[in-house]
């Protein structure tokens, strides 16, 4: 039992935070600091960054690009990332195709592929859900036929976070609707700029432009694009849900969140009762606590090359509610100054002014990648025997 | 007791229901998400002929003698049609606070809002002060006017701003022309047009004063527990939709093949709702009859208890209609998100729920039934 | 729509709560004070002189021994009876049998129990739940076979509250299994005094006898003891079930626990921080409004003769919960002070040292008459139609 | 970082759960709730010969050299097992009291503890200074120390009292015996015995003053961080108890023809269980390996959060347990409703989730991570 880092854990730490001081751009702290979205410039900035660093694709392994951290590692670089005000990077490419091409992908599939992904240059999205199999994923509709040197697909996703930004999709398809769902699903990777693509943007209810709907209107993708066999598409989603846990509960951002938090907190106006709003904090720093200390389990267990504990199992459902808890408290604690949508001038405080963005942006945290209701309904059979 | 509406008020809610389905629409609303002012011609001038521009006020003050009552009633429906219109903000709010100040300037304002006139709105927050109405941070120094007022409800179109100042520590209203100060407006979270503006040293004539000390005290807090009540109301008509929306797409959106309805897990989400809806409804009624009693006590008792209420409940029905969509309830295409914004809007104004509790606490006791 | 009592329930008010308080016997008075749980003896006492005074059975219509009260009168005399710290009564004869018989009874039935019943001198117990039947009450399985002149009852019921106190029964029972559940099932008055009953004790964990299991070994009971037709017993139970819902909402009796929440809080030591405690207890202040404004609405519906509206539905579930609530915060304000169980000295505070003998009775509250999560299945398929 | 407990530690876990399942039970226990006292002599002397009287000291103190965390799964069983046997009260807590005051007489006294001759408790609280231990309301006055003390977890045995007393505004740590005061010894909520201590003019030697000052107030501070990892580790034994008899329960309990468990709302009740049950794990290694550190903001800050975080959600697991127990589980029948009290109990001692909560807000900040 040790619940400290270790003394190179803590070199680490500080050359991690020394380098996030010297190298985080200005304009993406400044976004940070007042709670604003970093659009497509600033992101891809950042993860170029990281690419040339070689700090982008942190899970990989080494033969890949990946830089041989241990879970510790990763999780302390993730605190230092959030705490210096960066963005989380895009999960499409690092931590969802590049894992899987890497795992079922043919030698040639990773030579094209994983370099680009490596490097920050090519972006990803993620086609999976559909509008009538949301949390019923399996019943997807979109289908690939088979032609002679290609797949001619046609259907709709949506919810596609980024497809406006995207390079490339990794992409759920049925290619054969005579056998049970889930078997006839197979995992195609398509580019986004093959004709009879069409994206359309959705706008979330913070205002912003992450989600799309995607049609496909006999779109035409080289056979040599399917990953692994027809018919794994779905073994390789299953893959992917349990793959990395280490950072799945957003910890580190809930961190920084909670430090904003104070900080707006500490310059607001004297109406507010400092005190009593300390003590709303006081419980979810204790609520952090417990998830991260949780959250730390998992990252021991990876490190010691053990499989995920039940402790992981509860990582999502907690780290969403945490999230959404913070940042209901920001808007709460804000008061009025959580009214104001795209004023110009500050008033009192930016980051209440932008409160309410990640407020309703966060709203989806619970919902995305199977409701945490759905997860529950796994939970119980699984884990329960119920 | 008896909580029947009486038929009048029944009268002005179906036919303000009436007139919202037949002249608003959520492509309206967004539409008007995107205008520099919330006030359409046709619809300003068909909501004064249906009379609500007198409604709030005595028949003395050449009002059509309504009881808040009544008002909440067409405050839920522009609640519940997601309305955009500045009814309140520029009518209800500064007319109120004229006819409580009461004096005969004021009574002649008064009528020129009733007459759909005047373009007023009321100016009593900034940022410093918080929710603290009667004691503004802005000062009159001699007949200068200096200070800031934030969160300014003017729905893009006021030319006339009723304000608050301390003068030697008196509280003062006046009444200062928009043009006299510097202005900016932007959206709020509503998509409301909302204002700062700045007074530097607006020079400030007697007959801007309205009212000061007592009467500008006890007029001000009048307004707030009327316009508190006010806010339960918009949530109301808000919340009663979003669970009226929502059990509907639990009965036909399908998941695993059957209706999302069926899961036991939606089933008491939605049980927990209604319930909450119920008592909702049950606050919305005791403080529109309440929260305009001559007495203080009563009022703000009523008042801030069901403001930190329906900041519990209403914000909580909000959130479970969105997490029951799923998805779709998060984008700006279905109105689900758009009344979630409208739920947490007001549930900041005039008072968050951590401000009433502590003001609940404060208050006096009384014996239960009283 | 007027939200105030008119004068002369004001003055009906006054009337009470000055009899209250010239009438709730001190002893009664001192056990509610400090939240001691009133015995048999006390319970009799007050019933009795209830009883006497014509106030016992308040919901009976007058020419049966009811006051004639409107909803509205019961409502205040309840609020003024919780107030004076006088205890609720018993709600097996007054509320539940006494109902029944005057409505599904003989004239020889009504006869022979409602006298009992309406001076307070009858005791009455509710045979219903059984092991195996608790929230499936229909699945019941103690039996009444028909002999000439009696019933021969054999079976077991479980949870019956006050059955080491009560003169007689009112039981379901099974009178035919050959056909559907519900079918098979009716109303039988047993005398507590027959051979063959036996009576134990259930402690509960407030560390009180509340609760009894009840043995029935070929019990011969009167076939004159029949309420209604055989097979009739389903119809009658739920009958009670939606009979009377205007004070099922416990709002009287959350108002005295928070006037002596109050009170106790007021007179704490210093070290509390009365005004976090005052805005916990106001929180809990402005959730009863919430309940007894919808309460109201349930007293006024019933004094215009109208069915019960959607309002109603929930009153249970909220005041259960507000209960819980209620005396959770009491626990908690207590701090140490509710550490204490059979203290024979005061620590600080009686209020607070007996705190935690309700909030362990009142863990029962959301699970009895149906769980709360029973009456949230029922309302989805009725109300909502799900 | 690393998880897993020392081989040691899992040693004395086990051979404390195995022998207390040889040795304790629901039906031991409920004849402990009667009796005047919880010392049964072959129990106790049998724990004693497990090594537990010595565990929590240092060698050098002339102990077995156990970390906090060793103690912690004792008494985590001790929980799981509902026992009542005094070993927190009457060994470790007044141990560790000597042990940190570390002087020639406390070592002196804290041998025969460990030697099983000593019988004592802390008298730390009384209900005027509530959970501020560093401010007692009894006082020393020249030789003569008057006032009282509550809520003392003497187990029925105790003989000798450390407690605690101003002289001056001095802290004094003092060890007084039982025949000098009035006792009235009753029960407490977890069914364990406590005493109110009233010390009316007790004659005061120098001999029975063991610490005063900076160096008293810093082995109490150090006592409270240790004794609120053990309440969590106890609530934590308990709410483990109560989580598996639930699930089983559900498992087996059939309502409507079909097992409980099969009910959705049930699944997520027990899901949400068992997700807080890993987190109060989390915490529980958290704190019992940071609340013995020399370093009293890391000590503090762990402790403080800890005990907050079990107060809302081991209560939480005890209340559901009994709401999915239904009628039986709040009877004595059955153990649910034993550890629901016990659970209960441990929320209060040693500061509440409100005195928590308050605390930890006002402890210094940390860069996260560290």
């Amino acid at each position: 039992m040790n619940l400290e880092f270790t003394q190179e854990e803590l070199e680490f730490q500080q050359s991690i935070r020394d380098w996030m001081q010297a190298n985080v751009p200005d304009d993406i702290k400044r976004c940070s600091a007042v709670g604003e979205m970093t659009g497509k410039e600033l992101q891809q900035k950042w993860e170029r960054l990281l690419g040339e660093r070689g700090w982008l694709a942190l899970t990989w392994p080494k033969q890949y690009g990946g830089p041989g951290w241990t879970a510790t590692q990763r999780y302390i670089f993730d605190l230092e990332r959030a705490m210096a005000g960066a963005p989380p990077t895009s999960p499409f490419g690092v931590a969802m195709v590049g894992p899987v091409l890497y795992t079922f992908g043919s030698q040639e599939q990773k030579d094209r592929w994983l370099p680009g992904i490596v490097s920050g240059r090519t972006l990803w999205c993620q086609g999976y859900s559909e509008p009538n199999a949301g949390s019923d994923l399996a019943s997807l509709k979109t289908r690939a036929e088979r032609r002679d040197d290609h797949y001619l697909v046609n259907g709709q996703k949506i919810w596609t976070t980024q497809a406006h930004w995207a390079d490339m999709m990794f992409c759920l398809v049925r290619t054969d609707s005579t056998v049970k769902q889930q078997k006839g699903i197979s995992f195609l990777l398509i580019d986004m700029k093959t004709p009879g693509i069409e994206v359309r943007p959705i706008y979330s209810i913070d205002g912003h432009h992450h989600l799309n709907e995607v049609y496909f209107t006999d779109v035409r993708v080289p056979l040599e694009n399917l990953v692994g066999q027809e018919g794994m598409g779905w073994t390789i989603a299953k893959f992917l849900l349990t793959h990395e846990r280490t950072t799945i509960a957003g910890v580190a951002d809930s961190h920084h969140e909670i430090s904003r938090l104070k900080k707006a907190v500490a310059e607001a106006p004297g109406f507010l009762d400092k005190s009593q709003a300390r003590q709303r904090i006081a419980e979810l720093e204790i609520e952090l606590m417990a998830l991260e200390y949780t959250n730390f389990r998992t990252v021991a267990a990876t490190d010691e090359g053990k499989p995920f504990g039940p402790e992981s199992s509860g990582l999502k459902i907690k780290g969403t509610e945490l999230q959404q808890k913070v940042s209901q408290a920001m808007v709460e604690l804000g008061g009025m100054m959580s009214l104001t949508w795209d004023n110009p001038e500050t008033v009192g405080s930016d980051i209440f002014n932008r409160a309410t963005r990640r407020y309703n942006f966060l709203r989806a945290c619970t919902i995305y990648g199977g409701s945490n209701e759905i997860q529950k309904n796994v939970l119980a059979k699984m884990l329960l025997g119920l | 007791m008896e909580f029947n509406l009486p038929e009048n008020t029944t009268l002005i809610a179906d036919t303000a229901r009436r007139y919202l389905k037949d002249n608003y629409s959520f492509e309206i609303y967004r539409q008007q998400l995107e205008q520099q002012n919330h006030v359409d011609a046709s619809r300003w001038s068909a909501m004064q002929e249906l009379g609500w521009f007198g409604l709030p006020f005595a028949e003395s003050s050449g009002g059509f003698d309504g009881t808040l009552l009544d008002v909440a009633m067409v405050v839920r429906e522009l609640g519940a049609a997601l309305c955009l219109d500045p009814y309140v903000d520029t009518v209800v709010a500064p007319g109120k606070l004229l006819e409580y100040i009461g004096s005969d300037a004021t009574l002649a304002m008064l009528s020129d809002v009733i007459d759909g006139r005047a373009r007023l709105a009321c100016a009593l927050y900034d940022y410093h002060a918080g929710y603290q109405v009667l004691r503004p941070s802005m000062k009159l120094n001699g007949k200068r006017l200096s200070g800031q007022k934030n969160f300014v409800p003017d729905g893009g179109v006021a030319d006339t701003l009723l304000t608050t100042a301390l003068a030697d520590g008196e509280l003062l209203v006046l009444a200062v022309p928009v043009a006299a100060c510097e202005t900016t407006r932007y959206r709020a979270l509503d998509g409301g047009r909302i204002a700062n503006v700045l007074f530097d040293e607006v020079e400030i004539t007697d007959g801007m004063i309205l009212a000061r000390g007592k009467q500008a005290e006890r007029a001000l807090s009048m307004l707030l527990t009327y316009l508190q009540a006010l806010d339960c109301a918009r949530m109301y008509g808000a919340a009663g939709a979003l669970y009226q929306r929502t059990l509907e797409y639990s009965k036909t959106r399908k998941q695993f093949g059957v209706a999302i309805g069926s899961f036991q897990i939606i089933q008491h989400y939605l049980v927990d709702m209604f319930i909450d809806l119920q008592q909702l409804e049950s606050m919305l009624l005791m403080v529109a009859v309440k929260a305009e009693s001559e007495d203080a006590c009563r009022r703000e008792r009523a008042s801030t208890a069901a403001k930190a209420y329906y900041s519990d409940k209403a914000v909580r029905i909000a959130q479970q209609a969105i997490q029951i969509h799923g998805g779709v309830g998060v984008t700006e295409e279905l109105d689900i998100g758009h009344y979630f914004r409208l739920v947490t809007h007001c549930s900041l104004t005039h008072g968050d729920r951590a401000y009433h509790i502590k003001r609940f606490a404060e208050l006096d006791e009384v014996h239960p039934g009283e």
